[in-house]
């Protein structure tokens, strides 16, 4: 499809199909932000003993998100005097748009995909990393000081997870001989990369919620420590940009991890029938409760253990299972 | 060369994690602290100047609001103060019922500290579960004296009320539960790796540190001094009751924590001997004159908060109102070591610390 | 005009807007900010170049890393916010001198130059031809890379180490 | 509002209740003195007041007057009060000997008496006639303790367990001073039989270092430290408890009242830092080499100490 984009006329027809397909992804990621808000806070009120929200839109509150967005809209927008105006006012678009950035290289199914292209596993990783621009952008110009140390967390946690957040599907790329999403769903029919890599599975979903800056990694909006970290100062929809940003980055990071372990739209054997787009929803409803499992679970790591399990313990383990993997190659190219 | 630039900042008096209006001014390089001074008083209410112009069943109420996370035992060292006083003889079942209530008193009191130190620490559903169990220790309170946080139950010479039909059942249908409970919170809570490392080595303290800086309760037991003023000096019917004094040898946040959570389970294990050995019949009033005037002196009396060692002076003149009182009150005592513990900390030490300390504001500034 | 002339007219005028800000911009947290801006339109020439490998490479370590690093320098230490306009009139006028000669220089030079056919190939599987490349062509110049970075990486450690040791005697 | 006009307005604020607590006590010295002579003075001295000052002025002087009449009442009392603690002393005298008992208590006496003499002299600037009527109180409570005098001797109280404890501390104490730095020492009945020990103030310091590091007494935890103001003097009450020994004691010093004054015990025991400040917050107590004495409650812009029995809230409508 990007190279459709990059060759044709640039006719008003083509730029319509494109918007109406970006409309409908948006749509559609839209659609799940506001119910996953409202799945983890209906899932942590069952394991916190509370109804959640049960009011607005029935008995399973299902416009509250809708309720909530919409407040946030007509809240006032304030900007504190001492701020640094111009950055206070870019960095919730610099953090929110690589979030819907990265969709575009997710197969949902084997035909609904954005683009197609060759580096899709490290598009997505490079991508995310804007967001931390974004955010360490916001603490600062927060001029507060607990924005500026939840800032300066979020930098050093993206930093450091980036790497074995990478180091991890090097595995899987070497089982796949490609960094292209597709392939490397297709090249899982022989059995999913779970059961082939699981140390790397365990490293990168770890490395995941790091960089999802969840419990118990949420140390750059610690609420009990720098009461919200780098967003503090902000309200009403530029807080609603980092907040959506965050759960859109849930479902990006959710749907990578289905692709890349859990073999995408792939079936279970003898369950075909099902369509792929079935398959791909529960495998990625599964990773999402497990996220908002965590969250109600674990209390929060502290800033220098982070660092130190990040560089002692989860980069080595993931360039031992590079080498194992390589091995794992080796010995089975020899049959 | 690179030089970080230092900065200070103030946490609290609104802060999420300093549980109410305490205010903590750090100077911080980085993340790393350099200088702490607590600022109190934000919560200063006077109470021993306006104790000065009321009557002692008057002032009852006011002890209440002191540490309003058990206020059973201030009341309770309020009136006994009086009673040591006047030397007035305690009906025993008023006895019972004291200890009855100061011990689910205790239990709440240390049910809050661990599900609001879960949440300091990041963890959002001890909080919950914690209040659970404590709302139904509020409930049986409530059904005793009408109150749900502030009592205002004991009176001198007694307690207020005497326990409704089936309380004493209640409660004995409690203590099962609460073990129970209680064995779920070490699976959710203490085993966890994450809140180990949070908690071990953090705020430590040796035994002689403890006791210059004056402090009690958890506090000092962490430390491995068995310390427990119910047994070391018993006051009330304490002496009739066989329980352990909880004590840990760290002198960190992991030792508070041990001993705070063992705590509950001895307050259980004199809670089933109290309602076991629960009078039938009996007044829960003794023979107080009317109007309450202890002889001209002074005392002071101390006994064992969840919070630790609570004390009341008295100085009387004879009078229907004291000439002076004043609380021993354990969280403004326990607060003075702070500072020294969070230089070279960083900030979610600080958080760490500051809760294992376990402070009742309303306590700290009187 | 193709999407692909439009889509480049826009990254280049990101990039050479991000980078005329980053020069005249006061504030240096501004400045970083107006570089990511550059770094990323940057990218997205590569990806028109069908170097997608180098794009994301590009993302990953200079928009991502790098400036996040500087970003971090820029917070935790003591600097001066404000940068300083210095020179005067006749100062200005070489160095606009200077910018033309430059300009003019390069125009010719790239006008004349002759690149021969473009390759047709050049998207597909690129990350597999540059891995290739790398390790059969290339193989001893990466290697020296590598050790060359392995030594810096130590030696920054060693400086660091040293800084925070000195720092200890002296307290 | 910038920190120097602050700092103005602060101490206007001081200087307005400092100079009302002056008139005040003008006011109440002369009060004294007046309606002691007689009751027929009295129209005098409202016109007097009435003259230069409104109706709000006539109020607070009849407090005044109200407040000086009870505190000569309560000086009598206190006069009342310590004579017949001696009591206790001399109780447990009796059991070794009477007749030192008697030679000591008839020094007691002779020192008592001096002492309200001391008082009235100091009182002489204020106003003779006090001092008159504190010697009529002592000579009275002189009367009365001879009575209670016999009155123990004919129903005798049992030794509080708690006796041997206090020998061994006073035995301590004499070991190490050849002077007699204690004021007082006697069994607090009330306090759950406490020994306690009041110390001259120029050795509080020196004795609660003692009292820390002596093997036989170690009382290593400070309980609780308090102030309070007994109107004729300031009194500070420290707690202090041996883990070592598993006993307490109860140690008390005396200061002058118009200027308390006494030395920190925080550098013996940090415990008693926080203490000490709220001392000083609510009753104006200052601690000489105190590590950081600041008003701990109230803030270090609020003016007067409210702890202090005449104690004028400086803004009244709050």
């Amino acid at each position: 499809m990007i190279e459709g984009l990059l060759t044709s006329e640039a006719t008003w027809l083509h730029f319509f199909i494109y918007f109406a397909l970006t409309l409908l992804l948006l749509l559609i990621v839209l659609g799940f932000v506001t119910y996953a808000i409202l799945a983890e806070r209906k899932v942590m009120g069952f394991m916190q003993l509370r109804h959640g929200p049960n009011q607005v839109g029935g008995r399973w509150g299902l416009l509250q998100t809708v309720a909530d967005v919409l407040k946030l809209l007509i809240k006032e927008d304030a900007i504190p005097r001492a701020a640094d105006k111009p950055l206070f006012i870019l960095a919730p678009v610099i953090a929110f748009t690589p979030a819907f950035m990265v969709l575009a290289i997710i197969p949902f199914t084997d035909r609904f995909q954005f683009a197609d292209i060759g580096v899709g596993l490290l598009y997505y990783i490079a991508v995310s990393g804007i967001t931390t621009v974004g955010i360490v952008t916001a603490g600062w110009a927060s001029n507060n000081k607990y924005a500026l140390m939840g800032a300066m967390r979020a930098a050093a946690q993206m930093i450091s997870y980036e790497i074995p957040l990478v180091m991890s599907v090097i595995g899987v790329i070497l089982l796949t001989g490609s960094m292209n999403l597709n392939d490397i769903v297709l090249a899982q029919e022989s059995g999913w990369y779970i059961l082939w890599q699981p140390i790397a599975f365990i490293v990168f979903f770890i490395a995941a919620v790091a960089e999802l800056n969840r419990v118990p990694f949420d140390l750059a909006e610690a609420e009990s420590e720098l009461v919200a970290g780098y967003f503090v100062e902000y309200t009403g929809f530029r807080w609603a940009f980092f907040m959506l940003a965050e759960y859109v980055y849930m479902f990006a990071m959710s749907a990578l991890i289905t692709v890349v372990f859990l073999g995408g739209w792939l079936p279970l054997p003898y369950l075909g029938f099902i369509p792929g787009a079935v398959w791909f929803a529960l495998k990625f409803m599964v990773v999402i409760f497990l996220l908002i499992w965590f969250r109600v679970t674990f209390p929060r790591i502290r800033a220098d253990q982070l660092m130190e399990f990040g560089w002692k313990v989860l980069l080595p383990v993931a360039i031992a299972n590079i080498f194992l993997t390589a091995l794992l190659k080796e010995w089975i190219n020899l049959f | 060369m690179i030089r970080t630039e230092e900065m200070l900042l103030n946490v609290g008096p609104q802060h999420p994690s300093t549980h109410g209006v305490f205010r903590l001014v750090i100077k911080i390089d980085g993340e790393m602290i350099i200088d702490a001074k607590p600022v109190i008083g934000y919560l200063h209410r006077g109470t021993e100047k306006i104790a000065e112009n009321l009557q002692y069943t008057q002032i009852i109420p006011y002890t209440d609001r002191l540490d309003y996370l058990a206020a059973m035992t201030n009341n309770y060292v309020l009136c006994h103060a009086v009673e040591t006083m006047m030397e007035l003889e305690i009906p025993e079942r008023a006895e019972y019922l004291r200890i009855i209530t100061m011990e689910l008193g205790r239990i709440a009191s240390h049910l809050v500290w661990w599900g609001t130190y879960l949440l300091d620490l990041g963890a959002t559903s001890p909080f919950l579960y914690a209040f659970r169990e404590r709302e139904m220790i509020i409930n049986l309170l409530n059904e005793i004296s009408g109150g749900r946080l502030t009592f205002n139950y004991m009176r001198v010479g007694g307690v207020k009320w005497d326990a409704p039909d089936g309380w004493i059942e209640k409660v004995k249908a409690f203590i099962p539960y609460m073990r129970e409970q209680l064995a779920g919170y070490g699976d959710l809570v203490t085993g966890n790796e994450i809140f180990l490392n949070r908690v071990k080595g953090i705020g430590q303290y040796t035994k002689e540190e403890a006791m210059d800086y004056s402090l009690s309760g958890a506090n000092l037991r962490c430390t491995g001094l068995a310390w427990d003023l119910r047994k070391n000096e018993p006051y009330s019917i304490y002496d009739r009751f066989s329980f352990e004094i909880c004590t840990a040898d760290t002198g960190d946040a992991w030792g508070r924590y041990q001993v705070r959570i063992q705590e509950i389970e001895q307050s259980l294990r004199i809670l089933e001997q109290a309602v076991e050995q629960f009078p039938e019949t009996g007044e829960v009033m003794g023979k107080v004159p009317k109007v309450i005037k202890p002889p001209k002196g002074e005392t002071f009396v101390r006994i064992e908060s969840p919070r630790g060692e609570i004390g009341c002076y008295i100085a009387s003149e004879g009078k229907k109102e004291p000439y002076r009182l004043k609380f021993r009150r354990p969280s403004f005592y326990n607060l003075q070591i702070l500072p020294k513990l969070l230089v070279g900390q960083n900030m979610a030490n600080l958080i760490a610390i500051l809760g294992a300390i376990d402070i009742v504001l309303g306590e700290v500034d009187g | 005009m193709s999407g692909e002339f439009f889509i480049f007219i826009v990254l280049s005028l990101i990039a050479i807007g991000g980078g005329i800000m980053m020069i005249n911009l006061t504030k240096v947290v501004h400045m970083v900010v107006a570089l990511v801006f550059t770094f990323i339109s940057i990218a997205g020439i590569y990806v028109m170049l069908s170097a997608e490998f180098i794009a994301v490479v590009q993302i990953l370590i200079y928009s991502g890393a790098i400036t996040i690093m500087m970003l971090f320098g820029i917070m935790l230490t003591r600097h001066n916010d404000q940068s300083e306009t210095s020179g005067g009139g006749l100062r200005k006028f070489l160095i606009f001198l200077a910018i033309l000669g430059f300009g003019l220089v390069f125009y010719l030079g790239i006008y004349q130059l002759e690149l021969g056919e473009p390759s047709t190939s050049l998207h597909e599987n690129n990350t597999e031809q540059i891995g290739i490349a790398l390790y059969s062509k290339y193989i001893i110049p990466f290697e020296l890379t590598s050790v060359i970075l392995l030594v810096a990486l130590i030696g920054a450690i060693v400086l660091a180490k040293r800084d925070d040791e000195e720092g200890e005697e002296r307290e | 509002m910038s920190e120097k006009d602050k700092e103005q307005l602060k101490k206007e604020a001081a200087e307005k209740a400092r100079a009302a607590a002056q008139r005040k006590r003008e006011e109440r010295e002369k009060k004294k003195e007046k309606s002691n002579d007689s009751a027929s003075e009295m129209p005098q001295t409202t016109e007097d007041v009435t003259s230069n000052q409104d109706l709000e002025k006539q109020k607070a002087a009849a407090a005044a007057k109200a407040k000086a009449a009870a505190l000569a009442k309560k000086k009598a009392k206190e006069a009342e009060g310590t004579e017949t603690e001696p009591t206790a002393n001399q109780d447990l005298e009796k059991q070794k000997a009477i007749a030192i008992a008697k030679a000591k208590a008839a020094a007691a006496a002779k020192r008592k008496a001096k002492n309200a003499n001391e008082n009235g002299d100091s009182e002489k600037a204020k106003a003779i006639a006090a001092a008159k009527a504190k010697a009529a109180a002592a000579a009275k409570a002189k009367g009365k303790i001879t009575q209670a005098k016999e009155t123990e001797v004919s129903e005798p109280i049992t030794p509080s367990p708690q006796q041997p404890i206090l020998d061994r501390y006073l035995n301590i104490v004499k070991e190490h001073y050849k002077d007699d730095i204690l004021e007082d020492s006697y069994i607090n009945r009330m306090s759950k039989h406490v020994p306690t020990i009041v110390v001259k103030l120029e050795h509080y310091y020196s004795l609660a270092l003692l009292f820390k590091q002596h093997s036989g007494l170690h009382f290593e935890f400070l309980s609780e430290l308090h102030g309070t103001d007994f109107e004729t003097y300031m009194e500070i009450y420290v707690h202090l408890y041996s883990f070592k020994n598993k006993q307490s004691v109860a140690l008390k010093v005396k200061m002058d009242r118009e200027n308390p004054r006494v030395d920190s015990i925080a550098s013996i025991w940090p415990g008693a830092n926080w203490p000490e400040c709220e001392a000083y917050d609510l009753l104006g107590i200052q601690f000489t080499n105190h590590p950081d004495l600041h008003r701990i409650m109230l803030g270090e812009d609020w003016v007067g100490h409210p702890l202090r029995k005449d104690y004028e809230p400086y803004d009244v409508e709050v």
